[in-house]
């Protein structure tokens, strides 16, 4: 009991922060939550199986587009949210079958590649609203109700994550979970274990994208448009560095890592831009501060802020 | 957010701006916020506005649509009027928000998608591209061209409006469109182009494009051969394209806002209004103001105009006053109306070739700019 | 002062203590075995002498030349066996480009002299990594495991070359050996880690007749079989 | 059939500008397995310097030089910070490069503002073949092969080379034969930061630069590399010119609404066939 | 007693040469066959042919008259083929249970949506798992370790560790390539004795092994492979008196 007491005080903290949060807080802590689901899939992927994804917001668009497009063209929202993460993990799948064939850095490359791609086609396809955008999708409805305040899209985007963070420690905990960290040391060894190689880098690959995609659908409903131009590359290089920092292999570090840069982010656009800062401060600083911190961070907690903690407690207990 | 309530009041009035300082479209966005500040620091020095001072809050939107999103959150309670990002995808994301909170918003970008259909509270400061592509054409038919060619940039919405509105307004023209060619953002070599529109008997190529490819396009073009006429967009003018391209750009033609050739316009009220803000922007930053920097500006001017036709910052008000509005500024004179919000019309736009690294108007162009002295 | 002399050596894994107040010597051309049982230390001493593992506390002195012998083979995998010779001489500069001597000890070596490292069989991977570690043409060889997976021609071979280097070069080994009974046979001296100390030192022949250490490391039925 | 010609001639000009922003990942990763980020960041500076020296008067080439200069000695600060201090895995590396990359940012803002630049280089066109080629592109891949050359040979043939090659072979092993596998490291980063300005300023002068127009010369320059798994100069070349010539020979056939996506897919198409033909147990050390 | 596992005319080369070259080879359940050759004989590659890391170019493998040699590794696993690798490859940021544990994948079933929903089925499967794996881990002698990270086991567990991990398959043929290597005597006497436990359990098994003491101690019956060929084939005994295997093998001094 005792170890799931933390767990117990941080969905608590989750609940009861949202009403007291001001509407620009509020966006953030929205934003937050959908950013820390896709990088609990990333850092499955990479912490657990040990496969880098370069092109990890491809998901995420492709869930908020299966979300805009079902709901722009009148199929009920729900359906639209509940199919963002299906689509996603079958578009995994699909391009898994042929690019899981590469590991490393080639995988990388190959992710990056498919989210230019994929970006591409979506700025051409007038079907996706291309460059300019899908505009007009609706707000999600349950039951009838319409989901209008952007409370309920913050209790929506946190509990995707509590979901990916629910499936993500019972997966990795079990049977399945220790074939896939086995294959991240040595393929050869996990198969001769009897361990299916190919089907559980496919599998664990199409569940991170399951949580990206699902992220996407809340992300849909929560702006009402979409764009090309909201899923750059570098947003998926940010989900790397997010489960950089907050330490791979550990579900709560991909969590932290995400608040971390996160907050980090907000505070520097809101230094940045204070008047009296030189005129040249919200580029220069940011890019700056962001920079000194990111790699202080790395350098000093090179296995990331939670299992630094973690050691940290360790040491305080003895 | 503080006090909420918006309406009237005597206290200062709030302007937020959303502008991509940092990521893709932060060259464009530091101009526009230098501007706003600008125009805001003389109106505040001239005693205000209505009495009232105006006090600007700047947010970054990063060039991300959410980050936008984020900002207007972050302003819209505390915010009488909000001038808008320069990035497209920014200003979409953030329209839906403007229609619910009912904000008076001034765009800095110039998508088509944003007046058409009209949203009341949004008004769009640029001309669009559509308009850019209807005065191109009416240089072409002045100087008897009646074979273009086209390129444009697939990826850039700015770019795809452009050639579509150029698709359509050519055949009123008595312009035919010989070739039409597609690039991409990223794209570096144009020697497929270039060969394409040798052979295609063009009179004149015309590039859609923002950003690098033009730059690169435009050096390419200078060793490709081809002795037709390039004509760039308004998203050229300015010293962002100048400066790299080079002498590469020497020849080309560009077409601009009138406020890029303010001194050959004819001595009048617009030139005066041109004047003013090149004199302020030089003497506080050190050189001639871009195009985004006359945006900038415009936008300020227009809603301090509103305000004071409204007589308060009550936001129904200011938006009714809008659209009434009629005003001389840097860029032309607007004139908004309850279903035109972009605003300026072909007219004030110039066609210029660029010489000795300045943009100089073509014999056209300087004829058709004779009439505008504004009053 | 003996060519190797190590005092009071305390290294550490985090909490874990691996080697606990270390002494031992090493003099010129002697032939000193180190044994104990796994987990015992010893590569990790073996390790701490060529400065890849930092002691706590404690003193390293070495007198000359090392080369180290690693435990597991450690190739560089995609250079070619030729290769991966010539860098075991790094430290000598142009003189440790010769390679010739080594195939002398192992001619099994010479024919596979392009082929990839990685790829080769266990054995000739071991071959690869003490031919290595003679082209720094050492004084002091430091062995984690000599006979690892060669086959029994090859050792016996392999012992007569170190014999002969050690006659006429004057080579010092330190030799970690899985074989006690051999390596007894083949030094003069030898010392006993267990648990990260030495627990018994003294000439080779006088620790094999001693009951304890013939029980724990020269083996019952298994060696008495032959 | 000149213009077929003048196509691969130009696709091969911007090919080999792809493949030298790859042979600075390719020479760091082949010594310290980091995917160096700030690769991008070596020849957007050495670009700026270039245009800041051009225009306070120094001649052509003496610019580039120095640019060049300045790159490796950004290059190896990188190094320093990134692999200098002891137990820095490789991914935690790659973080601190993405980290020094966007550092660099503030630092060109501030240096050099957030406007483009360029500068000239070789004018006009030539003749081959009855194919007209913009001579730029010649001088760039009259650089480019004879680096690639130089740098084949130095990892195939020196004892250097082999050294260095060794440091991301085995790093255990590698100390364990007395190879200063730190300082091995910051040379490649020293290295790697030349080639990178070197591309630097000989892609410039066709296109432009901003101080964030490093994000594209990485990918373009990670798809040259990646084809070589980021460790083999030759594949590196031609994994460049793949690119580069797939690029505007569809342009030129097929128009250029898709030449990127296209010419991706075919690299990534080569990699999936390069790797089924290759089984994993190959890609791991055999069990052996 | 019928051969559990067949090995018909196997052959692989690598760039032209053959490393394994018309083998022939049975084992018989509770049989353990030695293989033995010197460096680079090919014994390793046999094992690989059998295990399904490595294709072969020609020859059948067949286990309980069933053909493995086009199915994939882990399908041999589930079949009941066990492997020891010659080089150790534990699992890196697992506990040493827990690298055991991955050894009993060949023979449970739970899947992907089982564990996220925890279902009953998988939870009971868990425990069982987990209880098959610490009585494994005791086997091998290395209970005391059950926690420690595995990459941090000195060499000598760590190949303990492997071998507690193939057995956690419940496997009918075990392939043990040199798992005495590194091992002193009181070790190798300890494995020495489990091997003949699991022997007398039904298990077959072949070992590759240097150290002719220890593989006539344990061997039924010895393969000898030379250059990729079988040299010699019989007890320890016959093959050690073989003047072909003692000129290209064991020398005159260790055959003395
Ligand atoms: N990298 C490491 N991290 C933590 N502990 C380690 C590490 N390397 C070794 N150890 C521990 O240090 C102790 C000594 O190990 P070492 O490898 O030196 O033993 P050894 O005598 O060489 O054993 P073997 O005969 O099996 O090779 C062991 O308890 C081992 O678990
Ligand atoms: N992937 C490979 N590529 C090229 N040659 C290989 C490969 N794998 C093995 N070989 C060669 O095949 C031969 C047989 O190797 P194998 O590993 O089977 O030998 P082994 O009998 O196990 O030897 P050892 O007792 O040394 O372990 C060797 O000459 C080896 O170099
Ligand atoms: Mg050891
Ligand atoms: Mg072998």
């Amino acid at each position: 009991m005792r170890r799931h007491l933390p767990v117990a005080a941080a969905v608590a903290l989750v609940l009861a922060l949202p009403p007291l949060l001001s509407s620009s807080h509020l966006a953030v802590f929205t934003l937050l939550g959908l950013a820390a689901t896709v990088t609990v899939g990333l850092s499955l992927l990479m912490g657990y199986a040990g496969q880098v994804s370069l092109g990890q917001a491809s998901f995420y668009a492709i869930g908020a587009y299966t979300a805009g497009l079902l709901s722009v063209h009148g199929a009920p929202t729900l359906a639209g949210l509940a199919a963002a993460p299906v689509v996603a993990a079958l578009s995994a799948t699909v391009v898994g079958v042929s690019l899981l064939r590469l590991r490393g850095h080639h995988l990388a490359f190959a992710t990056l590649a498919t989210q230019l791609i994929l970006l591409s086609l979506l700025a051409r396809g007038e079907w996706a609203g291309g460059a300019i955008g899908l505009q007009g999708i609706p707000r999600l409805s349950i039951g009838g109700y319409e989901l209008a305040g952007d409370l309920g899209y913050a209790y929506l985007a946190w509990a995707a994550l509590g979901l990916a963070v629910l499936v993500t420690a019972n997966v990795m905990a079990s049977r399945p979970g220790r074939g896939l960290r086995a294959l991240a040391t040595s393929e050869v060894a996990a198969a001769a274990s009897g361990v299916p190689v190919g089907r559980y880098r496919l599998a664990v690959f199409a569940l991170s994208a399951a949580f990206a995609g699902l992220a996407g659908g809340v992300y849909a409903f929560y702006l009402g448009y979409l764009a090309p131009g909201s899923f750059p590359i570098l947003l998926s290089i940010e989900y790397v560095v997010m489960a950089v920092v907050g330490g791979m292999g550990t579900v709560w570090g991909a969590v932290a890592g995400a608040t971390a840069i996160m907050l980090l982010v907000q505070l520097l656009t809101t230094i940045g831009t204070q008047p009296g800062m030189p005129s040249y401060a919200p580029s220069v600083l940011s890019y700056a501060v962001y920079a000194v911190v990111l790699v202080l961070v790395v350098l000093f907690l090179p296995r990331g802020i939670v299992p630094a903690a973690r050691d940290a407690r360790i040491r305080l207990r003895r | 957010g503080d006090d909420s309530g918006s309406a009237g009041g005597d206290g200062p009035i709030r302007v937020g701006q959303i502008v991509s300082l940092t990521g893709n479209y932060s060259a464009l966005g530091t101009e526009n916020k230098k501007s706003v500040e600008l125009a805001v620091e003389r109106i505040n020095g001239a005693g205000g506005v209505l009495g009232r001072k105006i006090e600007l809050t700047v947010l970054d939107d990063k060039s991300q649509p959410d980050q936008s999103v984020l900002a207007f959150n972050q302003l819209k309670e505390r915010s009488d009027a909000i001038i808008g990002s320069p990035f497209s995808n920014s200003a979409l994301a953030t329209i839906p928000l403007v229609d619910r909170e009912q904000i008076p918003y001034l765009s800095l970008t110039p998508a088509d998608e944003q007046v058409n259909p009209v949203h009341p509270y949004v008004f769009v400061v640029p001309a669009t591209s559509a308009t850019y592509a209807e005065r191109m054409l009416q240089y072409y038919k002045a100087t008897g061209i009646t074979k273009v060619a086209v390129a444009y940039d697939t990826r850039s919405s700015y770019a795809v409006a452009g050639f579509k509105g150029m698709r359509d307004k050519a055949g009123g023209y008595g312009v035919n469109l010989v070739a039409t060619e597609e690039f991409q953002t990223t794209a570096t070599e144009f020697g497929a182009v270039y060969a394409h529109v040798r052979t295609s008997g063009a009179q004149a190529l015309t590039v859609w494009a923002t950003g690098p490819p033009a730059v690169a396009f435009t050096k390419g073009y200078a060793t490709a051969g081809l002795d037709i006429p390039l004509m760039l967009t308004g998203a050229q003018a300015s010293k962002l394209f100048l400066d790299p391209a080079g002498a590469a750009a020497e020849g080309v033609t560009v077409s601009s806002s009138i406020g890029v050739v303010g001194p050959h316009l004819p001595a009048g009220k617009q030139r005066e209004a041109v004047d003013e803000l090149t004199t302020a922007f030089t003497q506080k930053y050190g050189y001639a103001p871009p195009q985004f920097a006359q945006d900038g500006y415009s936008a300020v001017k227009l809603l301090v105009a509103a305000v004071e036709a409204a007589g308060g910052t009550e936001r129904t008000e200011v938006r009714a006053a809008l659209e009434g509005l009629r005003l001389l500024t840097p860029n032309g004179t607007y004139a908004y109306s309850a279903t035109d919000h972009s605003g300026l019309k072909p007219d004030f736009i110039s066609i210029n070739t660029v010489t000795g690294g300045a943009f100089v108007p073509t014999e056209w162009a300087k004829s058709q700019l004779a009439s505008l002295t504004g009053g | 002062m003996s060519l190797l002399q190590v005092d009071d050596l305390v290294v550490r894994y985090g909490a874990a203590t691996a080697l606990d107040g270390v002494t031992l010597a090493v003099e010129a051309a002697e032939l000193v075995a180190l044994i104990g049982p796994n987990g015992a230390g010893k590569s990790t001493l073996v390790n701490t002498l060529s400065g890849i593992v930092r002691p706590a506390s404690g003193t390293v002195h070495i007198g000359g030349q090392l080369a180290h012998v690693p435990e597991g083979r450690e190739m560089f995998a995609d250079l070619t066996v030729d290769d991966n010779l010539r860098l075991g001489g790094w430290r000598n500069g142009r003189r440790g480009r010769d390679t010739g001597h080594v195939y002398e000890v192992f001619p099994e070596l010479a024919p596979l002299r392009r082929q990839r490292a990685g790829r080769l069989s266990g054995g000739q991977q071991q071959m690869v990594a003490v031919g290595r570690a003679l082209m720094a043409r050492p004084d002091l060889l430091a062995v984690d495991e000599l006979s690892l997976g060669l086959a029994p021609m090859v050792v016996a071979s392999l012992v007569r070359h170190l014999r002969e280097l050690n006659r006429e070069r004057g080579l010092a080994v330190l030799l970690i050996e899985q074989n006690a009974r051999m390596a007894l046979e083949l030094c003069t001296r030898a010392y006993v880690l267990e648990a990260g100390r030495v627990v018994a030192e003294g000439p080779a022949a006088q620790l094999a007749a001693d009951s304890r250490v013939a029980a724990a490391y020269l083996g019952g039925p298994v060696e008495a079989a032959r | 059939m000149s213009q077929l010609l003048e196509y691969l001639l130009t696709g091969a000009g911007i090919g080999a500008g792809f493949a030298l922003v790859g042979s600075g990942l390719v020479v760091i990763y082949r010594v310290t397995r980091v995917v160096n980020f700030a690769q991008g960041a070596f020849a957007v500076i050495a670009a700026m310097l270039t245009s800041t020296l051009l225009a306070s008067g120094l001649p052509h080439g003496a610019a580039e030089l120095v640019a060049v200069a300045a790159a490796a000695a950004v290059g190896l600060v990188v190094g320093v910070i990134a692999i200098g201090k002891p137990g820095t895995s490789p991914r935690a590396a790659l973080i601190v490069t993405l980290g020094l990359g966007v550092f660099a940012y503030a630092v060109e803002v501030l240096i050099w503002g957030d406007q483009p630049r360029s500068f000239p280089g070789l004018a006009g066109s030539t003749h081959v073949a009855g194919a007209r080629v913009p001579t730029h592109y010649l001088l760039v891949i009259g650089v480019t092969l004879p680096v690639f050359a130089l740098l084949a040979a130095f990892f195939a043939r020196t004892d250097l080379g082999k050294a260095l090659s060794a440091c991301a072979s085995n790093r255990y092993a590698a100390r364990v034969v007395g190879i200063d596998v730190t300082r091995m490291g910051l040379l490649s980063f020293g290295l790697g930061g030349a080639l990178g300005g070197l591309a630097g300023v000989l892609v410039t002068p066709v296109q432009q630069v901003t101080f964030d127009s490093d994000v594209t010369l990485i990918v373009n320059g990670f798809a040259a590399a990646v084809l070589g798994g980021l460790t083999r100069p030759a594949v590196t070349l031609a994994g460049g010119l793949l690119l580069g010539v797939a690029q505007t020979v569809i342009a030129g056939y097929g128009g250029g609404a898709y030449q990127l996506e296209l010419a991706l897919g075919l690299m990534l198409a080569v990699m999936v066939v390069q790797a089924a033909r290759t089984p994993t147990s190959q890609q791991e050390a055999m069990p052996g | 007693m019928a051969p559990l596992l067949a090995v018909r005319g196997l052959s692989r080369s690598f760039g032209g040469v053959y490393a394994v070259r018309d083998v022939d080879l049975d084992v018989a359940p509770g049989q353990l066959r030695g293989l033995i050759g010197p460096n680079g004989a090919g014994k390793s590659t046999v094992f690989n042919l059998v295990g399904g890391q490595l294709p072969p170019h020609a020859g059948t493998v067949t286990l309980d008259g069933q053909r493995i040699d086009r199915l994939a590794p882990h399908r041999r696993a589930a079949l009941g083929v066990g492997v020891v690798f010659q080089a150790a490859r534990v699992f890196h940021g697992m506990t040493a249970l827990e690298n055991v544990m991955v050894g009993a994948h060949a023979t449970t079933r739970s899947g992907l949506v089982a564990a996220a929903l925890r279902a009953p089925s998988h939870r009971r499967e868990e425990r069982e798992i987990r209880d098959r794996a610490a009585e494994c881990l005791e086997r091998v002698g290395l209970e005391d370790w059950a926690d420690r990270p595995a990459e941090t086991l000195p060499l000598g567990q760590q190949r303990a560790l492997q071998l507690a991990r193939a057995l956690c398959g419940r496997p009918r043929l075990l392939l043990l390539d040199e798992p005495a290597s590194g091992l002193r005597a009181g070790e190798r006497q300890a494995l020495a004795t489990l091997l003949d436990a699991l022997r007398a359990g039904g298990l077959a098994m072949i070992l590759v092994e240097h150290d002719m003491a220890f593989v006539a101690r344990l061997a039924d019956r010895v393969t000898v492979l030379h250059l990729g060929r079988v040299l010699a084939e019989g007890t320890a005994a016959q093959v050690r008196a073989d003047p072909a295997v003692v000129s290209a093998y064991l020398g005159e001094e260790a055959a003395a």
